[in-house]
């Protein structure tokens, strides 16, 4: 085919679409070619010099991320003048780049120092004075700067330009005093802000949220999907396993969906993940029960109540295994389905984009739960602000499947408010509010980093939780509870 | 609101924007024209630049810190800048430099206030007469220690410069705000 | 305001006249003068004789014109690179003369702005540019009056503007100043200083024949190269090969600083004796001293001994057959009493105030050779320091965007290799003093 | 299996039997107990704790922290000892420390003497010289508070200071040495390269 050209690295042959760059021909190949400044999700800036491969014909050495891939092209990445090349390009970027690895959080995750193990492991020659530069440097919000750990490889600079388009970060001055920096006094403040320290090779950039809270070789990632909002980024969440303790999520990068990016919003839904924000057993009119006999209580409240006198509250937060669980165990219990209610927020405008990822709807599978709903041939009411329907439909017991991300429901006390001068209402959620506290029964559920299953974004690509340890032994999943519901129900027959 | 600029510079830097293709390209003789009329480039410019010519701070930032003949900082009335590069240190430029240097610091010393101050600066490009230095825009070739001191010393004795007027002047009008 | 001496004292043969044939000619910058002597017939010759831009660029191809700026690339080979055909395309001048050592292009100035704006005319009219540029340095404020003089005039007399002398070949200039930037000299360090941007580099490719000032097709040329088109069409490329040798064609202005008796802007065949123009034409070393060194196309140009003057003659290839290069054509003659070290030092100064801190090796490697050079002059240097300089040099060499990093590398290579002994009496004056000590 | 072959003396005698030799070990100990009673041989025997013995410099008994010359704890909490540490004892909180120059320290520093095993690798991966192992050997207690050494213990308790004094101050290369940049915002304005061109 006359688009694909094929050539060989390391004598390995591989075939790429015309117009890929040596780099990605490597990374096809399962090659790793050092670089630094070369980012797939930002243009080519070629500065860092560290990509350099032979390619046969050339007299000299040529950077992979920006020569192009030509039919029958030979490319050499490991002859000794290679290697050479990338000790020295690593040695000309750390002499000046200072031994902060003790203090600097990206230690672990730094790409200086797993070259500097890879390609370098090399007595430093420069016996000088190093450059200083400012440092720990508050540029917003969310992130730490420092210039003297910055080795310019124009990354943030370009994410800003291209991604963005915000453009407040900029090099200043020239040679070796060049520095990055915002323009004085002015911060960074979009929302997508923590992408920088992501993309920041080294720790010139690191995020305030995570500044000195872990060192990243005690954290282990699972690999799953942000419940932040409708986009559904495919994410990594990072956990410090011997402390059940939830620190960050990072983009993993998915073409379909997020490509390399996800928003600050999404990079906060570790907060509530972690057991000093959540209930720790359900709680009964104020007391702490067992999971057994807050559902031995919800099945005693169900018998003998006609399918219209059971009211089904759902917000779009849950996984369509939950879904599908809730509504075929009620099916069984009662006979026929509930009256289906979705609850979403008032403040809520779901047709919100901002042009980058993060959607006005701040559901994650809204479509799933939809779909859902759809196959089970059920109508349901949506609740946005009013909740006379239900006020009107006088239930006697009602099951609200709560949002698990609160901050999505900035309305979300006045809600609980309206639901607690319900006659018997169940609350699958982890509120501390105190408006919660006049529920009659609370329930408090897995979130998404404990379960499996499945959310279907705005656009329809279905992508898979993945299960963590839980934090609480005895918290279940909601498809559990309603297990335990029918087979309650059952055994009581 | 008053504009930062005079109302002169404006129509110059406005003359500026629509002469290239771009306006982006119109940030160098921009700077080069405030810099003509204020003797330098101070962040009040900066801004106002982004404020009311839409100029962005960063890209001008940039700009102003890469290039050198911008000055980021009240200069005095009267630069002596002489070339130190290869062929005016070899015909003694460091002389020159050293001397003018401690010339100016002899005066200020016993308490005289001299308009001038002496840099070394990279190749001014005319090499086959050095050292070759300037006296703000004036080229003066076969500079040794001797002209040096006596330009300094006719200079001094000049009125000052339009430009350096105004620098004083912005800033004592800063100094009274604060 | 006070004008430099305008006593230029190029003392050649008449013969080699092409590019100082207004050397001496009083009022040599008026456009009649320049008329007088031709100006402005070849690019008549052209408009009115409807040649085409193949024919054009072919006689500058025939000439052997080579890019005088530094690096010698062959002119009409780089006019051919222009995708032909409709669109906007830009030529550029690089008059940011900025080499140490070189100062030709304001020499041109000097005596005739116009020979380069008729040049430029001519090189546009074969690549199709409507719209061309002078790129000056900002430091150059003589100069820029001439150019600016010169243009107003090229205006006013109808060679500039919608319809060049009514041939219907629309044509404008403009005059752009830099700001202190020797990397504005590189070609695409230059097209983004217009751009209004840092003056770094660009990366190749694409370049910038192809891809340049905002993404159109742009050529850049040196003043030099430009301002001797006109008269190699006036009088034919043949004329033009007559000069210099058979690789390195015509004439070239050779700018020679540092002691010398009569220095100033020379413009020799390509190929002449350098010995002959150090000790003849230039009337040898002041006072008498004799040659330590010659560094002999600017700056960045690897120095040549002495010893390897004797019998080196002043083109590309002689030049680089020892290891330099002719460059700018700027001759820097180092005395007998002057320390490489320091000269080292003093370059060495230059490059690092100069790299535009783009690419790593560059940024990182101009500083860390002052650094060590520095420590060498101040009795810190240790036995072998002067091999790490030349080492860490050649370590840069070939591995950044632009040919800065080579251009450092040019002295801080062969210093250390031909003048290792100077390094030696540094080493000395440190053990003797830990000595005393 | 395995076995170890012992070899025997070939000259088998009475002297080598098992009472024998018995008898005259209880000898050398009846002589050096009379001449020890009596004064005539000093006794190797320390009577702690009445009085404590002095092991070598390099012992490596209970941990202390070392502390800069301006009396800050050393220590940068980077964890390395915590990650080192083949028996977990070492729980670190770090926080922004209060000296920009420094930037990070540890705000709690606890270790689990009960765990530890004394191995000494806290020390070696130590890369600021800020934890060390010292000559305290005796540390019997009757709580468990007193087991979990505190920042506080280790920086500041009497053994140490009696024990090891001027030496907790760490001679090492000084890690601060930002002390004297600006930590402004790159304001370029501030920067004035002197006009160099």
């Amino acid at each position: 085919m006359s688009n694909q050209v094929t050539l060989s690295i390391n004598n390995q042959p591989v075939t790429v679409p015309a117009g890929s760059t040596i780099i990605e021909a490597a990374q096809k190949a399962g090659v790793s070619v050092p670089h630094f400044c070369w980012h797939p999700g930002l243009s080519i800036a070629g500065v860092c010099r560290f990509c350099m491969v032979k390619v046969e014909g050339m007299p000299k050495l040529q950077i992979a991320c920006n020569t192009p891939a030509t039919e029958g092209m030979k490319v050499d990445t490991l002859s000794d003048e290679v290697k050479e090349t990338h000790k020295w390009a690593l040695e000309f970027h750390l002499i000046n780049h200072p031994l902060d690895c003790p203090i600097c959080d990206q230690a672990g995750e730094c790409e200086l120092q797993n070259y500097y193990m890879k390609v370098g492991k090399y007595q430093a020659q420069m016996e000088d004075q190093k450059v200083l530069k400012p440092k720990a440097l508050d540029v917003g919000d969310t992130l730490v700067l420092d210039t003297e750990r910055c080795i310019l490889c124009s990354r943030c600079v370009r994410f800003e330009d291209e991604v963005t388009k915000t453009s407040t970060l900029g090099i200043f001055n020239r040679g070796d005093q060049a520095t990055i920096g915002t323009y004085p006094e002015r911060k960074i403040k979009h929302n997508y802000s923590y992408n920088l320290a992501d993309i920041c090779p080294v720790g010139a950039f690191t995020a305030k949220d995570f500044r000195f809270k872990c060192r990243v070789w005690f954290l282990k990632e699972t690999k799953t999907v942000c419940p932040g909002c409708s986009t559904g980024c495919s994410v990594n969440l990072f956990q410090n396993s011997s402390q059940r303790e939830y620190y960050r999520l990072k983009p993993r990068h998915n073409a379909e969906v997020n490509g390399h990016w996800m928003c600050d919003t999404g990079r906060t839904m570790y907060e509530h993940l972690n057991a000093s924000s959540r209930l720790a057993s359900p709680q009964l009119e104020g007391q702490s029960i067992s999971s057994a006999a807050a559902m031995q209580a919800v099945t005693d409240a169900a018998k003998g109540l006609a399918a219209d006198k059971v009211a089904l509250v759902l917000t779009a937060q849950f996984t369509n295994e939950e879904y599908v669980a809730s509504l075929s165990a009620l099916k069984s219990v009662l006979k026929s389905a509930p009256k289906v209610f979705i609850w979403r927020d008032e403040s809520e405008k779901s047709d919100d984009f901002d042009g980058i990822l993060f959607r006005g709807d701040r559901n994650p599978n809204t479509r799933g739960m939809m779909d859902v709903l759809k196959e089970h041939g059920i109508t349901a009411t949506v609740l946005k602000g009013d909740y006379a329907p239900l006020a009107a439909a006088a239930p006697e017991l009602t099951l609200i499947l709560a949002p698990e991300v609160e901050s999505a429901y900035p309305n979300l006390a006045k809600a609980v408010g309206r639901f607690s001068e319900l006659k018997k209402t169940v609350y699958f959620g982890n509120a501390l509010t105190d408006s919660a506290k006049k529920l009659w029964l609370r329930i408090p559920v897995k979130t998404f980093a404990e379960k499996s299953g499945t959310f279907v974004n705005f656009n329809g690509v279905a992508q898979k939780l993945k299960a963590n340890p839980a934090v609480f032994a005895n918290v279940k999943g909601v498809d559990e509870y309603f297990g335990d519901l029918s087979r309650l129900a059952q055994s009581a027959v | 609101m008053a504009s930062f600029f005079s109302a002169g510079l404006n129509e110059t830097i406005k003359g500026y924007l629509g002469r290239y293709e771009t306006k982006r390209s119109s940030i160098l003789p921009i700077l080069h024209a405030i810099q003509d009329e204020n003797d330098w480039i101070s962040p009040e410019a900066v801004q106002a630049l982004e404020a009311e010519h839409g100029l962005s701070v960063i890209d001008v930032n940039e700009v102003l810190s890469f290039y050198t003949m911008y000055r980021k900082a009240p200069p005095k009335p009267y630069r002596l800048e002489v070339c130190g590069s290869i062929s005016c240190w070899l015909n003694g430029a460091d002389k020159t430099i050293s001397d003018a240097k401690s010339y100016i610091a002899q005066a200020e010393k016993s308490g005289q206030s001299v308009p001038f101050e002496c840099h070394k600066v990279e190749c001014l490009g005319v090499c086959g007469y050095a050292p070759v230095a300037l006296v703000n825009k004036d080229r003066y070739l076969n500079v040794t220690p001797e002209l040096a001191r006596k330009l300094i010393d006719d200079y001094s004795k000049k009125e000052l410069p339009a430009a350096a007027k105004k620098c004083a002047a912005d800033l004592a009008a800063r100094a009274a705000q604060k | 305001m006070p004008v430099m001496n305008s006593a230029y004292n190029g003392r050649q043969p008449n013969d080699f006249k092409i590019l100082t044939e207004l050397e001496g000619v009083p009022n040599s910058r008026s456009l009649e003068v320049y008329k007088k002597h031709g100006g402005y017939s070849a690019l008549e010759k052209i408009l009115k004789g409807k040649m085409s831009q193949e024919e054009v660029i072919n006689i500058v191809k025939a000439s052997g014109l080579r890019g005088r700026g530094g690096a010698g690339f062959p002119t009409g080979m780089k006019w051919g690179f222009v995708p032909k055909g409709e669109g906007e395309k830009y030529l550029i001048t690089n008059f940011d003369e900025g080499e140490p050592g070189t100062y030709k292009d304001r020499y041109i100035a000097e005596l005739n702005a116009h020979m380069l704006i008729e040049g430029k005319l001519i090189a546009a009219y074969a690549i199709g540019a409507s719209k061309s540029y002078i790129y000056l340095r900002g430091e150059f404020y003589d100069e820029i009056a001439w150019c600016e003089q010169a243009v107003k005039e090229a205006y006013a007399a109808g060679y500039l503007g919608d319809n060049v002398m009514g041939s219907g070949f629309k044509h404008h200039m403009d005059l752009y100043l830099g700001a202190g930037a020797y990397i504005c000299g590189e070609e695409t360090g230059l097209i983004s200083s217009l751009e209004g941007k840092k003056g770094q580099p660009k990366l190749k490719p694409p370049f910038p024949a192809v891809k340049g000032y905002l993404g159109k097709p742009t050529i850049v040329n040196n003043v030099e190269t430009l301002a001797v088109v006109p008269w190699i069409i006036r009088n034919g490329a043949d004329a033009y090969k007559k000069f210099g040798t058979e690789k390195s064609a015509g004439t070239k202005l050779f700018n020679i600083s540092g002691p010398v008796v009569r220095p100033g802007c020379y413009e020799l065949p390509l190929g002449y004796p350098l010995k002959r123009f150090i000790y003849e034409d230039c009337g040898g070393l002041i006072g008498g001293k004799k040659l330590k060194a010659v560094i002999p196309g600017g700056a960045s140009a690897p120095v040549l001994t002495a010893a390897e003057v004797e019998n080196m003659t002043m083109d590309y290839e002689a030049f680089a057959a020892a290891g330099s290069m002719l460059g700018s054509g700027a001759v820097i003659v180092i005395p007998e009493d002057v320390s490489m070290v320091e000269v080292l030092e003093n370059l060495m100064h230059f490059f690092k105030d100069e790299s535009c801190g783009q690419c790593t090796p560059c940024r990182e490697g101009t500083g860390w050779l002052l650094k060590m050079s520095r420590g060498i002059l101040n009795g810190e240097g240790q036995l072998g320091d002067e091999q790490k300089i030349a080492e860490v040099a050649g370590k840069m060499m070939g591995r950044t965007i632009c040919t800065f990093s080579d251009a450092a590398a040019g002295p801080a290579r062969s210093i250390p290799q031909k003048f290792a002994h100077e390094f030696l009496e540094y080493y000395k004056k440190k053990s003797s003093a830990h000595g005393q000590g | 299996m395995a076995y170890v072959n012992v070899s025997r003396d070939p000259e088998r005698n009475w002297k080598n039997g098992y009472l024998a030799t018995s008898m005259l070990g209880l000898g050398t100990t009846l002589v050096t107990f009379t001449k020890q009673v009596f004064g005539l041989e000093e006794s190797n025997t320390v009577q702690w704790p009445e009085v404590e013995y002095q092991y070598s410099d390099r012992f490596k008994g209970a941990h202390f922290l070392t502390k800069r010359p301006d009396g800050r704890v050393r220590c940068t909490a980077c964890f390395l000892c915590a990650t080192n540490c083949p028996a977990q004892c070492i729980t670190i909180v770090a926080g922004e420390s209060p000296d920009k120059g420094v930037e990070k320290y540890p705000v709690r520093f606890e270790i689990d003497i009960l765990r530890c095993v004394f191995c000494g690798y806290c020390e070696e991966a130590c890369p600021v010289d800020a934890i060390r192992l010292g000559p305290e050997y005796s540390m019997a207690g009757l709580a468990e508070r007193k087991w979990v050494y505190t920042k506080d213990y280790l920086l500041e308790r009497d053994a140490v200071k009696r024990k090891v004094g001027e030496k907790q101050v760490s001679k090492k290369d000084e890690n601060v040495k930002h002390d004297s940049v600006d930590s402004a915002l790159p304001n370029i304005h501030l920067t004035h390269t002197g006009g160099g061109h």
